[in-house]
């Protein structure tokens, strides 16, 4: 278990002051996957590198396992970050060794005959599909490859700990996929536990247990994947997943549509089981009225459905009320104002 | 000195110090002191502090680089017991220009290069005292400086510079005091082309005979006594003569005499 | 009177493997030496992996004794210290011995300069990873910094090779000694020449050897 | 317009090669927002650097306005330069100047009066909100916030071509955004070519026009961004749109579904006009059939909608059938296996 | 014979500042030089901004020819060049000159080395926004390389002041002079210990000054 308590860290620049982590108390439990997203600079990688102390926090402590990593000698402290793989968001990689020699790296430190090194390379390679890659050196590569590299080298040692910072920021959606379902499965079958930040929030929906949201150095909340997308509290948050949601199609369309004589909006959200009935069919069947889904989703977070449609009714106006009134005892019904967008 | 085997006709080695400058002269000597079962290691320095110093520590046998104002100086200094077995050569100062013909020519605040290591320097003030151009404090001693200098009626600028840059930099200068084993070397006639010569008899040269040096204990050494004789054969003084176009003179005088100049410094 | 040349081919001969023989030495022992206090330096230095103001300003301030102190002073001050080290004062190696100590603290200032831009990252990335300072040191900062470290220490060895003329003082012989004594001071140009023309060729060969390798390393 | 002839680009690394770009022909039109795709190490970014001959290409030629590079005197090439802004995947920010000073440098280039720079520096940084950030340098940002930089330094100058090498990846999703707002605006209003290589699809769908997917060097399909994503040809482009459409829920939940007894499931796609239209509820009520659906999306992709569901209809088998055919003649449908997951 | 330190005082200060002039002088114009010197260097380098194998070669030998001649050899050999310059072989000036020169070769050295440790991600930055090989040299390579250039030159300047001793070759004058002179060849320890201290006060200073400066620079 990683436990921040009350941690902050302030960087001094002349005379001026940056507090990048303000207080933060966070406890991450053992073999989860728990995720960090926040503005630009709210504090998250400073955050995250206070976990093996490559950063001193300037107050509060860090306790990994019960274990306040300030009080643990060096030779203890390197021990323990042995069992940490970090992946760093500028990759970090050294440019004197080959791709090979930087994923081989930890694996030195450990101490690991060099066959089993070798095979342990050429295996982590392969699955970062670097193969061909494996004697180049870290400047011929492109971005994505060096953010691979990183990654390879980071689980090399089956680490207990694994620290992404954006670690999937370079690569294509593809790949993207193939290294969460590796972090998955470690995560699964190893128990590894995942702190990750990152900025595409479907890597969050596809992975993560939790979530935190950091502004200005102070984490705003905390809750399960599935809580905070689908019941965003905090204003930040809400602005978060909207900007990737994308729940209202542009205000263009909106107006065409206006200006078309278009019907009444309303925005139904669900979530879990219901998803499954055929709610939306029998109402309005029960009701003849017809309806027509605008915009919006139906899609799966943390094996839960989840959806939320934009709908025209269309019909005898006294029906429709009717049939909101009873789809609302079921899912959420709001009305949206046109000119909302 | 050391005896490669034990006693008798074998091979004796001597390690002398030299300071590399004396050309054929060295190598012609050992041949001759070869041929009479004496192999000279030569030591060569290009320093004027350490083959004294080396001497005295046991790590050479004798050095032959110096004169005698030297070695009486670097005794006191250093307290050691360093003394001269023979002379060598003495090679006279004398002054050179290529802008005048005579001493006399020299005007008002004309710049003449002198040596700047401790005795030249002060022997070539005292050059340029006899030519009359300056006149030196009492307590001038043997190594004396330029702030010796009581009069100077010429205002002359007296520019100490190091001993082989004071024939290549007579472009720039009125007159250079020149040490005649330099000259000789850098291609002057030492006897035709100094506009003024020290009189290497005089009173004022003797400290600066050169000399051969080993610690006292080998003062009667015979191996070392044969090498100062080799030194003032005939064929061995005209390669000196040659090898200086006659800057240097080597000098016969006996060792009684040498100690004696030397205990009077 | 000029060199015989048909007599004075072997000491020239002779006086560049001297050379040869100190410059090498030279920068083996100075390189050990220099890059340990180079290292030294750098990791002790304010905000790196050991830091430690104290180490870090003894040792700036020792080298910053040594070296300014010229040559010749230098070696005479540190020659009871030749003697017990080496057993003589006189001769190539007890010219080696204080050369080495020279040498290695103008290395230590190079390699020092180098470390200095090495990506902080990289020894970041290294930390996390668990690496003790020591492993950092020959794992990290030395192959990170290698390629523009063999053009400094291409750097000494030319400098050495001038250097070395001073060798001369202590009978420890050399090209630069035979430029000196046989071509300056008995201005006998051809001698210069000659030496100066070895000498030149010596680095010309140093720095192509620095050049090439340190382009390896680099691949660029 | 900016065309690529025939342009390749070869890596020699000792004697193995690498072919980074083979035979690439393309136009981007004037005023044109181009999207490069495709996997890591696909290419992308050599191609860019095509573009402003960052890269000599091995063969082929690059022309900007009918000009090829190549034949371009340096004094002219450097000029055309100044028209052309780049951000790089990896900054490259010079870590001698401060933010401002590093936003004000083309400027400088540019011989621009120094009170003039001084204004559009504060301009552009308040714009990227990094006015606090002026005077760091920067080793102190976070990597969102030197990725602000870079965009701020390559619109400085107000290029007439933009080039974007994952220009938003290591920026939250507001920010992106943002950013994206303000290419698209500037797109607008002066003009600018924006030829810009991303991972976030939906940096595709919000703001190009075209797009281009490359692999292994080659470009192997280029078209409208609505053709391409509603209707991807290449096996390559198909792979890429479904890992982010995410056109079908997890294995776990369809195994699920399967063991519930579940109907059958249907894939209804459509685009366009008849989105506006109530077609599933008015067929599904003529045919007396339930529906439900389970999964899938209707959302806007250049301005168009765009809808790609996953219904179980419930009912009468023969209804149904007949319902089926009709909806068939309308949008597309298909079957889905449920073991397909 | 001893000095007498109540006359020898002014004739040290006046040393001090003859070393401290030709220092300053020689760094200014040795780096002007050797900054120009290894810019060009590192621009015509396979693959940089301005590659050119003749103009690289040229150099790359030309330095490679200059720096290992024993200075006093280089001296007489570049004495024409001297008085056609200066006006006069001797004399501080005539020291300046020949050390301007030696020392701009060395510092030519230094700077390429500086450069190539560049990450050559911001040239290329500069380059695509139109920079010309010269405002690349000046607003990009020169600043980027900035701090380390500063220990670099700081190493030069703590080499020119032991350097500065063979001033006195010419009658340059200078504290190197004053101790070799006065102190080692008169056998007096009181000159060699003051000086000594005195170049290793100047030494320590200059170090300072340039580990400030160059931290400043690089911000750790
Ligand atoms: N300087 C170089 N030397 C050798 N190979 C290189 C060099 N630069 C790139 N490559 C190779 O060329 C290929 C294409 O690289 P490029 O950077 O264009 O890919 P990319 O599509 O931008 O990938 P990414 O999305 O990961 O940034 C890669 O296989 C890469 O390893
Ligand atoms: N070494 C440093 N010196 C000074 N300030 C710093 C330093 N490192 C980070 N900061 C500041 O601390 C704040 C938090 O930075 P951090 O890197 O943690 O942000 P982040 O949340 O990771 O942002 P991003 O998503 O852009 O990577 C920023 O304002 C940044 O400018
Ligand atoms: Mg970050
Ligand atoms: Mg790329």
């Amino acid at each position: 278990m990683i436990e921040f308590k009350n941690a902050s860290k302030t960087f001094r620049l002349g005379k001026r002051e940056v507090n990048a982590v303000k207080g933060v108390s966070l406890a991450i439990e053992q073999g989860e996957i728990f995720g960090i997203i926040g503005f630009s600079g709210a504090g998250k990688s400073t955050l995250l590198r206070l976990v093996n102390l490559l950063e001193q926090p300037t107050s509060g402590a860090i306790q990994i396992q019960g274990v306040d990593l300030a009080t643990l000698p060096k030779k203890e402290l390197r021990k323990l970050r042995r069992k940490i793989g970090m992946i760093f968001q500028n990759f970090n990689l050294f440019s004197s060794r080959t791709v090979a020699g930087n994923v081989a790296y930890p694996l030195k430190l450990a101490g690991i005959p060099k066959k089993e090194i070798n095979e342990r390379v050429s295996e982590l390679l392969s699955f970062v599909g670097l193969t061909d890659k494996a004697n180049d050196y870290p400047e011929q590569l492109s971005g994505g490859q060096k953010q691979r590299v990183g990654i390879a080298r980071a689980l090399a040692t089956s680490p207990d700990i694994l620290i992404c910072d954006e670690a999937t920021s370079a690569l294509d959606p593809d790949t993207t996929s193939d290294i969460l379902r590796l972090l998955k499965k470690v995560n699964h079958e190893l128990g590894i536990t995942v702190l990750l930040i990152t900025h595409e929030m479907h890597v969050i929906q596809s992975i993560c247990d939790r979530v935190a949201v950091m502004e200005e150095g102070e984490v705003i909340e905390v809750g399960s994947v599935f809580d905070t997308f689908t019941n965003p509290k905090h204003p930040t948050t809400k602005r978060f997943i909207k900007s990737v949601e994308n729940d209202l199609p542009s205000a263009k369309l909106l107006r065409e549509w206006r200006e078309k004589g278009g019907k009444r909006l309303y925005r139904v959200t669900f979530k879990g089981e219901i998803t499954n009935a055929p709610v939306l069919s029998q109402i309005t069947q029960k009701y003849s009225v017809d309806f027509n889904i605008v915009h919006g989703y139906i899609r799966e977070l943390q094996e839960r459905l989840f959806g939320n449609l934009l709908i025209s009714f269309e019909g005898n106006a006294d029906a429709i009320e009717s049939a909101m009134i009873e789809l609302q005892s079921i899912v959420d019904v709001e009305e949206v104002e046109l000119d909302a967008g | 000195s050391s005896d490669t085997s034990g006693k008798g006709e074998k091979t004796k080695v001597v390690k002398i110090g030299v300071t590399g400058t004396d050309g054929e002269v060295w190598p012609l000597i050992q041949k001759k002191a070869k041929a009479e079962g004496i192999e000279i290691e030569l030591v060569e320095f290009s320093d004027y502090t350490l083959p004294n110093q080396a001497l005295a520590d046991g790590d050479i046998d004798i050095n032959s680089f110096q004169h005698i104002a030297f070695l009486s100086q670097f005794n006191k200094e250093n307290n050691v017991d360093l003394l001269p077995i023979g002379p060598t050569i003495i090679a006279p100062m004398g002054i050179y220009s290529e802008k005048i013909k005579d001493i006399n020519e020299i005007e008002e605040g004309a710049r003449i290069a002198i040596p700047d290591d401790p005795s030249n320097q002060a022997r070539a003030l005292k050059l340029l005292e006899s030519a009359g151009l300056i006149k030196l404090s009492a307590d001038f001693g043997l190594f004396g400086d330029p702030s010796k200098i009581v009069e100077n009626p010429k205002n002359l600028d007296i520019f100490p510079i190091v001993a082989q840059q004071t024939p290549r930099v007579l472009p720039d200068v009125t007159a250079s005091v020149i040490n005649n084993g330099v000259a000789g070397q850098a291609g002057f006639d030492p006897v035709k082309d100094p506009i003024f010569l020290e009189d290497g008899t005089s009173e004022n040269a003797i400290p600066y005979v050169n000399i051969f040096a080993a610690r006292a204990e080998d003062k009667d050494n015979e191996t070392f006594q044969r090498i100062v004789e080799l030194y003032h054969e005939e064929d061995v003084e005209k390669a000196v003569e040659i090898d200086t176009n006659g800057g240097s003179i080597v000098i016969d005088i006996t060792k009684e005499e040498l100690l004696k100049i030397f205990e009077g410094l | 009177m000029r060199v015989d040349w048909t007599t004075f081919w072997p000491r020239i001969l002779e006086s560049t493997g001297e050379t040869i023989f100190m410059v090498i030495l030279t920068l083996i022992f100075g390189s050990i030496l220099g890059i340990g206090f180079g290292l030294l330096l750098y990791v002790t230095r304010k905000g790196n992996i050991l830091e430690n103001q104290l180490v870090f300003q003894i040792m700036n301030i020792f080298i910053n004794i040594i070296r300014p102190i010229p040559f010749i002073i230098f070696l005479v001050a540190i020659s009871p210290l030749t003697r017990l080290v080496v057993g003589t004062t006189i001769g190539t190696w007890a010219a080696i011995f204080p050369m080495t100590i020279a040498a290695s603290f103008g290395i230590a200032r190079i390699v020092e300069n180098n470390l200095v831009s090495i990506d902080p990252g990289v020894v970041e990335a290294a930390k996390a990873m668990g690496a003790s300072p020591f492993q950092i040191i020959y794992t990290v900062l030395i192959p990170e910094a290698l390629g523009p470290l063999i053009l400094g220490l291409t750097f000494v060895t030319v400098s050495l090779i001038d250097f070395s003329a001073m060798a001369g003082t202590v009978g420890g012989g050399g090209l630069g000694h035979v430029a000196m004594t046989y071509g300056y001071q008995r201005f006998d140009g051809s001698v210069m020449l000659v030496t100066v023309i070895i000498l030149i060729i010596l680095v010309q060969l140093a720095q192509w050897l620095g050049n090439t390798i340190s382009r390896k390393i680099m691949r660029r």
